[in-house]
């Protein structure tokens, strides 16, 4: 069940230039189902801004009520977001959406888990529970330089990690896709810009391949028809998915992208 | 004491608080947080003759104390809100209203005389005003003389009163009111959205698919309250008020402005409990401000006792 | 490297920024944060003929994201804004827009021909759009045909080039600046206020003393944004943009809509060193945008290379 | 000069029912001309509520620059202000506007100091200020209820100190005008709602009075003509005054209240 809830804040810490890891506890956790699931957090008491935050939930913790969430610094919300510190609270709504499958694989088979920038957070989470279930687990994260890395040791210790900046400051310089080409699999798990959702549908469509969409949102419980998406298999036209309470994940090929 | 009854053309509602028509759905995703029956009345997604997409995403934007929406009526066809929406709503001891949406006169036609013979379905609501669809629509919300014939031709065939949905987008807003009065209109509905934009600092192009989208929130409730304050003492028609109410005391301010019953839009949006918390709030701010019911409030910014007969329980 | 430098009809301006009508006064309070030079130009106060007390108080009153005001063109008169509020600014190497206001054509005609006299009075600006003057007013704001003439009859008499500002309480906003555009306007202002109104919880009466009231700040920002959108493309004087501008993101959001120049109202109040933070921080987006000049954004939102001619240095 | 400044909070106290006293720390103590300025507050970074507030300045010390405030939670500004702590930092314009004149009484006179409710913090200041000039101070402070009385003990300090209660709860039941009739003072300085106002300018139009008016502002400074009040004696119909830059303080009978 999904709840709204005024969570205090347990930890706020800048991990890499503008993006924050923040934890709170919450009676929620309780509710979480899948990796890749997220929440909606309204980041001032006031009107502004007026809107919810979509953010994924990067990891829980159900015993001790918590659970944590690492976002960008962007625009109006995550700035004010990231004044927060410990004590206060937030108002979370959540957890919203449909997340990674992790019955997808099984304890013999390899899954590679993709990230960019800001779509790394939610594999963390999918990764952990994956290694939990005895599977082989290979991270592939793309940054755009240096000052943008983070958690790679913290994926290190669950497995293989490969990390790529776009300008080569750091790791192996290209896109996730360059490095790709040389890893074996059988399941891909990947979260991050629409561009490399893309091309990870284009290149392997053979695959299992499951993405994490974005979309901009009013409601995040799908009672608002703002982030819908269509479906690849639509001959009447008019047939739809909705990113934040079908999604945010869909098998590839589901929806266009 | 019952403070909170009210009742208006073909609608006898608990209180006078409704989601507005497009935030709620089909109340299906609210119903996970409150028992819908709590509700005065349900103002559902509007409805078209045929299954809409609607338009292409981005389909909102932030902006101050607002938002913009272009979801360009989306909805399932008034096939499957007559055989899945409506039957599901009907668990709940909850009026619906059904906001009703077309291109051309014959569709509005067709969805009303169809959809106003669910059973649970208590009154119309006529979207003349919805900004973010290309075709039809405009004049119908903009051309008094418009308004009027589709009004007209609605009210024939509609088994239950017939609420008018007013634009803001307009000169002369009585113009309308009184034309839609004329058209035999049961009672209106207003504001709908202010046409608005906004434009992407990296791009510079529009942060909606559409361009354009329909202005909603605390905003625009200012413009809402002047338009519903001429409307309803050039009218003799009840008002559903509706444009940035958050809280109890938005909802009181309307009932002051002229409106006999109130919707909530985007609120529901920032807080999915908004309109439960508002119907427990209201009783208390009513009783602090001395009104034994709520009706005792409507118009006192116009009309000294605020209060007409019809719409009291 | 001047990234800022514009030039519109009657205005070489070191930059697009200026101080809105009814905002700033004369200058003088202002004078007392920042040398008044700074500024790209200065709306002076809407002058009458007459000098006029303007509406009882309240005036303001605060909305989300927003204020209404009432304040009833309150000016000292043609004859004190000639004799010593115009001759007072003078000391500033500043071009001043001075606005014009009335109730009947003659008393536009006669401001305008006086006030356009004044050295330092580079532009006028056309004020057919106050909403918070009972007489007059309306039609001129709100009719095209009689905005065109009233434009045509000013152009007669003035000697500096005219702007007219737009009201946007109005159905069809391009039809409003065609209109004004074929009776000789050199430029367009716009937007005026929306009209809205605001009740006071504990009386229901209007918190206005004139009842309803001009809509100003950033919640009116969407609305400006899409008409200039759409007046843009549609004539082909240049646009000065104004509503809820605060920031120089705001600026470069009204350039892609269209506008040459931006007025800056509501937000000195809140911050009276506002306009020059502004000046101070535009250059730096600017660079950080990829832009070599602020002229380069205009447009963009339609155009792809968002830049016109004329007003280029 | 009036300036913009960020000052930190020093200390916030609440006391009296919804009374909170709050201290600053500010260079722009050094710009106060006068008992009865004001300053004008950005309650908040963001957009809600959008406008400054104009409060009184209630006391102030030049040396240690910070000034103190005393103010009734409202509405939404002032509701914000009471929520904040030591150390966060208000966004205060000021000082504005013309207060008392002390210069009005010589060191011989009494002066009598009328407040009502709210009204009462300028007077605290200009009190202060009496005091050390050597004249001889009446304080009659009016408020709703017992809840409501604040001050009585520092007013008490500088001089004799009449308390009111509408409803009788605390010190002499009735309005502040009740207990005046048995004073003898050369001067009134008053603050308070406007009914006060108007009942002091009818009654002792024979005493040198000055009335302290309070008007919805939107700049503060005089530019915006919010604030206008019309002269008494206005010949042409348009003349005024602006109570943000002419006043709060007016001799009776100069504007109309
Ligand atoms: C399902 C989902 C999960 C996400 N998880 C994360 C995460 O774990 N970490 C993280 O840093 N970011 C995440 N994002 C993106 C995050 O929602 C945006 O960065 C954030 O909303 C920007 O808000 P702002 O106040 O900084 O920007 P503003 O520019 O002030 O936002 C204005 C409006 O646009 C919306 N918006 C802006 N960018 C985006 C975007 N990329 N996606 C959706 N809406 C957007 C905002 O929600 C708001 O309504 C996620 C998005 C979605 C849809
Ligand atoms: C010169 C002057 C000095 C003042 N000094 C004090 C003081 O020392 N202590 C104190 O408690 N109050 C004082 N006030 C009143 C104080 O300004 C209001 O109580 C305050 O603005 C209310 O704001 P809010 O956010 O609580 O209410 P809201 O209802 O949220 O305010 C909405 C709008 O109305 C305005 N407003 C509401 N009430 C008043 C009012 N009484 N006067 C002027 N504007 C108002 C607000 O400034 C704001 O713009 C003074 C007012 C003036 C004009
Ligand atoms: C996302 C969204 C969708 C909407 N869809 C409809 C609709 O289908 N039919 C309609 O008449 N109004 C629609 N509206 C307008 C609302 O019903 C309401 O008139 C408006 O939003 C003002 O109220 P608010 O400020 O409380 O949101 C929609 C508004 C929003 C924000
Ligand atoms: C207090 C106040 C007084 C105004 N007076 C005038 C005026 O005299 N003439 C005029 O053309 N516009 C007047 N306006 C409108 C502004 O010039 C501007 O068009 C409008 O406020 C929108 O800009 P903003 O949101 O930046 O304030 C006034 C606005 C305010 C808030
Ligand atoms: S955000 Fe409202 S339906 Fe998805
Ligand atoms: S508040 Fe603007 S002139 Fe006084």
């Amino acid at each position: 069940m999904i709840q709204k809830e005024f969570c205090p804040i347990i930890s706020q810490t800048e991990i890499a230039e503008d993006i924050f890891e923040l934890t709170v506890k919450a009676c929620l956790v309780s509710q979480i189902k899948q990796p890749g699931q997220f929440v909606h957090i309204k980041a001032a008491n006031a009107l502004d801004p007026l809107l919810r935050r979509p953010i994924s939930i990067s990891s829980f913790d159900q015993e001790n009520e918590q659970f944590t969430m690492i976002y960008r610094k962007e625009g109006r919300g995550t700035s004010l977001l990231a004044k927060m510190e410990p004590g206060m609270e937030l108002d979370i709504l959540g957890p919203l959406g449909n997340g990674f499958p992790i019955e997808e694989v099984s304890s013999e088979e390899t899954a590679l888990l993709v990230g960019g920038g800001i779509g790394v957070p939610p594999l963390f989470e999918l990764s952990k529970q994956l290694v939990a279930k005895g599977v082989n687990v290979i991270h592939v994260l793309g940054f755009q330089t240096e000052s943008a890395v983070f958690y790679e040791q913290e994926f290190l210790k669950n497995g293989e990690t490969y990390v790529t900046t776009v300008d080569g400051t750091y790791g192996i310089q290209g896109f996730v896709t360059d490095v790709m080409g040389n890893l074996r699999f059988e399941c891909i798990y990947a979260c991050g810009p629409t561009s490399m959702l893309k091309a990870l549908e284009q290149h392997y469509s053979d695959k299992k391949l499951f993405l994490s969409l974005e979309e901009r949102m009013g409601c995040g419980i799908g009672a608002c028809f703002a982030c819908v998406c269509r479906l690849a298999d639509d001959p009447s036209g008019v047939s739809y998915k909705k990113v934040c309470s079908d999604g945010p994940v869909f098998r590839a090929g589901e929806v266009l992208i | 004491m019952n403070r909170l009854h009210v009742e208006l053309p073909g609608l006898k509602l608990k209180n006078p608080i409704m989601p507005a028509s497009g935030c709620f759905g089909f109340g299906r995703e609210y119903s996970q947080f409150y028992d819908l029956s709590k509700l005065g009345a349900i103002m559902i997604k509007a409805t078209t003759v045929e299954p809409r997409f609607g338009n292409p995403t981005p389909r909102v934007a932030e902006t101050d104390a607002g938002m913009l929406n272009a979801i360009g009526l989306q909805n399932p066809g008034l096939k499957k809100v007559i055989s899945e929406e409506l039957p599901w709503l009907s668990q709940y001891d909850v009026p619906i209203i059904a906001n009703v949406a077309g291109s051309l006169e014959e569709d509005y036609v067709s969805v009303a005389r169809e959809i106003s013979k669910a059973g649970n379905v208590h009154a119309l609501e006529l979207n003349i005003s919805c900004p973010n669809v290309k075709t039809g629509g405009i004049a119908f919300g903009t051309i008094p003389e418009v308004a009027k014939q589709l009004t007209r031709k609605v009210k024939e065939v509609s088994r239950v009163p017939v609420y008018v949905k007013l634009s803001p987008n307009v000169t002369n807003i009585v113009e309308m009111a009184k034309a839609v009065e004329d058209g035999g209109a049961d009672g209106l509905t207003m504001i709908n959205t202010l046409v608005g934009m906004r434009l992407d600092l990296k791009t510079g192009k529009p942060i909606l698919a559409n361009i354009t989208g329909g202005l909603s929130g605390p905003a625009i409730k200012p413009v809402a309250i002047r338009m519903i304050y001429e409307v309803s003492q050039a009218v003799s028609i009840p008002i559903i008020g509706m444009g940035g109410v958050q809280s109890a005391e938005d909802v009181i301010e309307y009932f002051y402005a002229g409106a006999s019953a109130v919707a909530v839009g985007t609120a529901n949006f920032v807080d999915p409990l908004v309109c439960p918390t508002i119907i427990e709030e209201l009783p208390v701010l009513l009783k602090k401000l001395g009104f034994e019911h709520i009706s005792e409030c409507r118009g006192r910014s116009w009309n000294q006792h605020g209060q007409l007969a019809y719409h009291r329980a």
